[in-house]
């Protein structure tokens, strides 16, 4: 395969879509202002949950669907302070060190699953996700308020257990966002968010210079050598996964304190689709998933995000086709990538073996 | 090796006590002031006046006699600083008291009493 | 003695028993909260017959090793592409009906051919690609029916807006033909639907005879050992997309029966999970990913749909407050995990 | 006392059996340090089993231990796990790679055994959170590629690197343990040109003079002879002979290894028929074979002749059927009766005539959870169209299930199969029935040439010889050309008219049934008149 034809397969899904948002904008006809306000929003909500499925990548157990699960556990914190009233940073904060223990549990759950379905993490991550939202929802629906104390009635369903389909945030709205103060023009900086992505972003490449990162990688390229050569294969998945799980715990209480509501048993839902879409848009592959990619993979998604209501109005006069259209750019792009992915992954293994014939017959055909 | 089980119970301990810590300071209280007249046993404070509130530096607003109004804040201890307005004026007569609420607390203050250094300046509830 | 037990519930899987258990726990409990048993013996009756097609069309492809078709809703865009076009054609009771089956039928092979060539291309990763081509497809068609020139005035919206509505009535057209067809009444509160029955019945026939022949037999091998079949000479990409084009047909059939039975055609994001319960119905049934058969669907349709009907009667009798939903998401994904996580070698 | 300082490892009167057979039977083998000795015999002579014992594999373990003594480094051993091996301080390179395509060549050099330097963070969450030593990575993977001698930038990734140089990567990595006092290579220049596996050995006599003993298993008789101290002929698990290179020459060591003549030649039938019309042509074939490759093997095989395939294993000549029957990729020319036919196309070859019992009777011969009667139907069913009844006009091709058992029962009662009854789960038969099933489904075909690969394996002595009757009389019976490929030269020398000998996936010489044992051994051992540049697997 020369070069050029390479590249354009392995970023087809960016390039598509720097052409979908290239017409779409000026369809859409937003005022350049709004729009960078938007974005700013949204890459500030949405990068830290993405960058959470980085590490899973590397250890070669493909998109994290299970994800979700960090998000149910960052609600449940969400859920407890909110009764408690414990408000502003401190709440956020004290939501965070709550879900931490239950991300971490669920995460080694998701992960013992997991190394039972080798080969097929990813379809079983997203069944497991569904399969939790029913537990998840046995818990807060029925359990609180019951088995666990829930004091704050306001949270509460009126017939006096299990907490209300939407419970506000307003106690934490934007505190991190608002932290440290900064306006362009009339936009609004959430330079404290930004900072923390930021860290997230420095951890991830210090983690890939540990040994376990290394571990992971090694795990990720060939489980069987890995194991040959005296690395706990299973654990190292496990873990991954568990890291995984813990950041999107926070990933979605920073999403959630910029919302300033939270549906309690929808919020979760759509996490790992839309976050995973992104990573894949931002030029990611089930095996490859770095920084840039997630950065890149927000700007572009929810560019389009923005733009396709507007630009199905335009179009057909139906702000309803973009909502539909945007539901089917994530689960089309998900689709596209990864029978790209399985597609290409064969195509190689092919190449490689006429490569090894090929060197066989040059050394021995004199 | 033991330096590692020392630091890592250390680090458990210090986020359990962060933990308690960030529910202390970050418990939010209710707290109510009246600008009304209060008669403690036979003794009767009378709101004369208007007054500007401000708790924990944080602006209340004007109440004017017989009003109420009802302020937010969270963490233990507190302040209250209250300052006499007669014919739309600041007459610079400041009133300022400290006190301190538990968990799940909530203070009714009342101004007169208050200014007049009586004991019953405060009413505290769960 | 510990031994054998512990084997039966290998073979038999302990979530299955949970679940018959649970069953059999809530037929017991239906006389003390209430409710009548025949009644609900009527529902899981109606149920079993309109869910049991679309059941039986993930067979093919778990008999060729495509695994468990979480793409089941290709088929039912079919189903419903040929039941709207057979309103639009006011075509009426069983000319409808088969009218519809006809259009779908064509649609499907279209989208099966397609589906097989995509999938014969992610080998081995066909589960994860069928969930995301299916739910991909279905937002797709959300946007067909906004556009497409659908005329009829008893499907597109009452005043201005254009498009088709979410839900479409089939009375008037082809409502309970099957279902009313030799109908049977047993007592006030139980009646059969004989048509429907006999269909489910006619269909699984055909499968099961399609097994036996030539191609059929090919099928099975290539799904129990695909090496094994190539050396027998046998084309085995061939074979998985013709199963996979058979799903597909058949799954637009089961639409079809299920919306003549409903009432209602559901458009936009309604098929969306339409898969996942016909999946865990097969995996109730016995089926694991890679092994499948039509007794499976059958006890599995039956032991699914039951638990569908009495749960939220009984249970929701017990606590006074409606918990089928959970069960129903818990139960369902909960088997799918399960049988993904059981590791499923055919090469011995 | 002073002998433990003599010798690195004894060992002392192993045996081992696996349930029952006898695989080991009393070795004695003592390694001084930095010698070089080279460990030869046929397949099944026990080799892997020894160096299994050796390195503690789990699979020893699981089959109740063994019985002698292992001493190494003064003190007696027996390893519970190969790590502990590792960690006593042997080492062993595999004939297949074991590294990560994708990593560099230092990464795979110190796989798992990365130097690190301390970060706070391990103190939480233990040493694997401290940080690679980047510098001291390379570093060490310089110092064990210097030993190496070879030139070999480690900053490139494996994938990019040329095939040769992979071996090398293994090598250096076992060589980076400092405690390093053993290195077992199987089989190491396998994948290595004449001239690459020149420097290897060069790399390993360095090795030897800095005092590490090595065991070097190897079925290239020239290497054994020109790099080892001493060499050691295993044969049927016991040690049949030590020699020393200086005073022996490869005939004798071939004789060692393959055993002397018998003193009456087990040719079974009187005379070896003259036939000329050539019926399978095959020139110049490449297969892609994992572990039986190929490389251009040419020859021809006479019509209604039974031609026999040897060699030892990975050498090959499993990979010729399974080559030309569109199982692996191929290339090449393969001429069937005069006319060329297609490569890698299973049903094409099929409907020539050609038929093919393989040697992965459970994978590719049978599918094990089917009935008999399915299993011997099948391709015939689906090639030939045969058992089947067609129904409305040839529409529907109904599958003839009365048929399929008339003929079933036929070849139940020709081959003596035992079984309850056709119905019967094939899982559920002994192998040599299993066997006869794989070669009953063959004749159903009425096939007028067969490939037939290690027929006999794993299934007792009664099968065997009821196995090998079977072949001849069908070839005798219908003139059915066979090709036999087999392991065990008794075999082919009881029945093949021609023996082919294929070494690094050539056929190095074929001889009659009738000549020496030696003979073959030699031609097993690539011991060839010409040189040339070889390869294996």
């Amino acid at each position: 395969m020369n070069p050029g034809v390479r590249f354009l397969i392995n970023y087809a899904v960016p390039i598509i879509f720097i052409i979908l948002v290239a017409f779409a904008i000026p369809l859409s006809g937003l005022s350049g202002e709004y729009f960078i306000r938007e974005l700013t929003i949204r890459l500030s909500r949405n990068s830290f949950l993405i960058l959470a499925l980085l590490i899973p990548v590397m250890a070669g157990m493909g998109m994290n669907f299970g994800i979700v699960l960090g998000a149910m556990a960052g609600e449940i914190g969400l859920v407890f302070i909110t009764d408690w009233r414990i408000i502003g940073m401190p709440g956020m904060l004290l939501a965070m060190l709550i879900s931490t223990p239950i991300a971490v549990l669920l995460g080694y759950f998701a992960g013992i699953i997991l190394n039972r379905a080798k080969g097929r993490e990813m379809v079983t991550g997203f069944m497991l996700a569904f399969f939790m939202n029913g537990i998840y929802q046995l818990f807060v629906l029925y359990g609180m308020g019951n088995i666990i104390p829930i004091s704050n009635s306001s949270i509460l369903l009126p017939r006096g257990y299990g907490i209300r389909n939407s419970i506000s945030l307003l106690g934490i709205r934007q505190v991190l966002d608002k932290l440290i103060p900064l306006k362009i023009g009339d936009i609004l900086i959430p330079v404290a968010t930004f900072l923390v992505i930021a860290t997230l972003c420095v951890f991830i490449i210090w983690f890939r210079k540990t040994k376990l990162g290394q571990d992971m990688r090694t795990v990720g390229q060939d489980n069987e050598v890995a194991r040959v050569s005296g690395i706990n294969v299973e654990r190292t998945r496990v873990l991954s996964i568990v890291i995984s799980t813990v950041l999107a715990c926070y990933g979605q209480i920073l999403f959630l304190q910029n919302i300033g509501t939270m549906n309690t048993y929808q919020s979760h839902e759509q996490v790992g689709v839309f976050a995973i879409a992104a990573l894949l848009v931002g030029g990611a592959s089930v095996a490859k998933a770095n920084i840039p990619n997630v950065f890149i993979g927000v700007i572009l998604f929810h560019t389009m995000f923005v733009v396709s209501p507007r630009a199905g109005k335009a179009l057909m006069g139906q702000a309803q086709l973009g909502e539909y259209f945007r539901v089917f750019v994530s689960y089309g792009v998900i689709a596209f990538s990864l029978a790209l992915y399985a597609w290409r992954k064969r195509v190689e293994k092919e190449n490689e073996r006429k490569k090894i014939m090929n060197y066989r017959k040059s050394i021995l055909v004199k | 090796m033991r330096k590692r089980i020392i630091i890592r119970t250390a680090l458990v301990s210090a986020l359990i006590l962060i933990g308690i810590f960030l529910y202390v300071i970050g418990k939010e209280h209710k707290v109510l002031i009246d600008n009304r007249d209060i008669s403690v046993g036979d003794i009767t404070y009378s709101a004369s006046t208007t007054y500007v509130v401000r708790v924990d530096n944080q602006e209340i607003g004007v109440i004017k006699k017989g009003e109420r109004n009802a302020a937010i804040v969270t963490g233990v201890s507190h302040k209250i600083v209250v300052e006499e307005i007669k014919s739309n004026v600041l007459t610079g007569e400041k009133h300022e008291k400290r006190f301190r609420l538990k968990n799940n607390e909530s203070a009714t203050v009342n101004i007169p009493a208050m200014i007049n250094n009586a004991n019953e300046w405060i009413d505290k509830t769960n | 003695m510990k031994k054998k037990i512990q084997n039966i519930i290998e073979n038999f899987g302990l979530p299955r028993i949970i679940i018959f258990l649970f069953l059999v726990l809530l037929f017991i409990l239906t006389p003390f909260v209430g409710i009548r048993f025949d009644t609900s013996i009527n529902d899981v009756i109606v149920r079993f017959g309109m869910n049991g097609i679309l059941v039986l069309s993930l067979i093919p492809m778990v008999k060729t090793g495509c695994g468990l078709n979480f793409g089941l809703q290709l088929g039912i865009i079919a189903g419903i592409l040929g039941a709207v076009t057979s309103i639009e054609m006011n075509t009426t009771g069983f000319t409808g009906f088969f009218t519809a089956i006809g259009i779908a039928f064509f649609f499907a092979i279209v989208f099966g051919f397609l589906y097989g060539l995509l999938l014969n291309k992610v080998k081995g990763d066909e589960m994860v690609v069928a969930t995301y081509v299916g739910f991909s497809s279905v937002s797709f068609m959300s946007i067909m029916w906004l556009m497409l020139p659908f005329k009829s005035p008893n499907m597109i919206w009452a005043y201005g807006g254009s498009g088709l509505r979410t839900t479409i009535n089939t009375k008037g057209y082809w409502f309970h033909v099957l279902t009313d067809f030799l109908q049977i009444k047993i007592g006030h509160y139980i009646i059969f639907p004989t048509g429907t029955i006999l269909f489910f019945a006619l269909l699984t026939f055909l499968v099961w005879a399609f097994f036996r022949t030539k191609i059929g037999a090919a099928m099975i091998v290539v799904g129990s050992n695909a090496d094994y079949a190539n050396s027998c000479g046998v084309n085995v990409d061939k074979m998985r997309s013709i199963s996979v084009i058979l799903s597909t047909v058949i799954a637009a059939i089961g639409i079809i029966v299920y919306q003549e039975s409903f009432g209602f055609i559901q458009l936009y994001t309604a098929p969306l999970f339409m898969a996942f319960p016909a999946v865990a119905a097969l995996l109730l049934g016995g089926a694991t990913v890679g092994k499948a058969s039509i007794k499976n669907v059958i006890i599995g349709v039956f032991l699914f749909q039951s638990i569908l009907t009495m749960t939220p009667s009984v249970v929701s009798n017990i606590i006074k407050s409606d918990m089928s939903e959970t069960i129903r998401i818990i139960l369902s994904n909960g088997m799918i995990v399960y049988a993904l996580t059981r590791i499923t070698r055919v090469r011995t | 006392m002073e002998s433990k300082e003599k010798y690195l490892l004894k060992m002392e009167h192993v045996s081992k059996d696996f349930y029952g057979t006898k695989v080991l039977k009393n070795i004695n083998i003592s390694v001084k340090p930095g010698e070089i000795i080279g460990l030869v015999g046929e397949n099944g002579a026990g080799k892997s089993t020894l160096m299994n014992i050796l390195f503690g594999n789990p699979i020893i373990h699981e089959t109740g231990g063994f019985e002698g003594k292992i001493i190494f480094d003064g003190k007696e051993v027996n390893f519970a796990s190969p790590f502990d091996a590792i960690y006593a301080g042997i080492g062993m390179v595999h004939q297949e790679f074991i590294f990560i395509p994708g990593f560099t060549a230092i990464e795979n050099i110190l796989l798992n055994k990365e130097p690190t330097r301390y970060s706070f963070f391990s103190e939480i969450f233990g040493d694997k959170l401290n940080v690679l030593n980047r510098e001291e990575m390379k570093k060490r993977a310089i110092e064990a590629i210097k030993i190496l001698g070879i030139e070999l930038n480690p900053e490139i990734i494996v994938k990019e690197m040329p095939v040769g140089h992979k071996q090398f990567i293994e090598i250096a990595r076992e060589i980076d343990r400092k405690l390093l006092k053993l290195l077992v290579l199987d089989e190491p220049t396998a994948v290595l040109t004449e001239s690459e596996a020149g420097i290897a050995m060069k790399a390993i006599k360095k090795l030897a003079d800095k005092g590490v003993s090595v065991i070097f298993i190897s079925h290239r008789l020239q290497e054994i002879l020109d790099s080892c101290d001493r060499i050691v002929v295993l044969k049927d698990g016991s040690v049949q002979k030590e020699l020393i290179p200086s005073d022996t020459n490869p005939r004798e060591v071939a004789e060692y290894m393959i055993g002397h003549e018998l003193t009456k030649s087990i040719w079974k039938s009187k005379e070896i028929r003259k036939i000329s019309e050539t019926i399978l042509e095959v020139n110049n074939l490449w297969v892609d074979m994992p572990g039986e490759q190929v490389n251009g093997a040419s020859f021809k095989v006479n019509k209604g002749e039974i031609f026999g395939i040897g060699g030892l294993t990975g050498q090959g000549k499993l990979g010729i059927a399974n080559g030309i029957m569109g199982l692996h990729p191929a290339e090449g020319e393969v001429k069937f009766k005069g006319k060329p036919i297609f490569l890698n196309n299973s049903k094409y070859v099929l409907e020539q005539g050609i038929a093919f019992v393989s040697e992965d009777r459970r994978g590719l011969g049978l599918i094990l959870d089917q009935p008999i009667f399915k299993n011997i139907t099948f391709t015939a069913m689906q090639i030939k169209d045969m058992f089947l009844k067609s129904l409305l006009g040839g529409l529907i091709k109904w599958s003839d299930d009365k048929a399929m058992i008339k003929i079933t029962r036929e070849y139940i009662d020709a081959l003596q199969i035992k079984c309850e009854s056709e119905k019967q789960l094939v899982r559920e038969l002994s192998g040599g029935n299993q066997q006869k099933l794989c070669m009953a489904k063959v004749f159903v075909l009425k096939p007028e040439l067969i490939f037939v690969s290690e027929p006999t394996r794993g299934i007792d002595v009664g099968a065997k010889s009821l196995v090998l009757d079977t072949l001849r009389e069908y070839n005798r019976k219908y003139g059915i050309t066979i090709i036999m490929a087999s392991s065990e030269l008794v075999e082919l020398r009881a029945i093949c008219e021609r023996i082919a000998i294929v070494d690094e996936g050539r056929i190095s010489g074929i001889l009659p049934p009738t000549a020496k044992l030696v003979e073959f051994g030699l031609l097993m051992l690539g011991i060839k008149s010409k040189k040339k540049e070889t390869i294996g697997k």
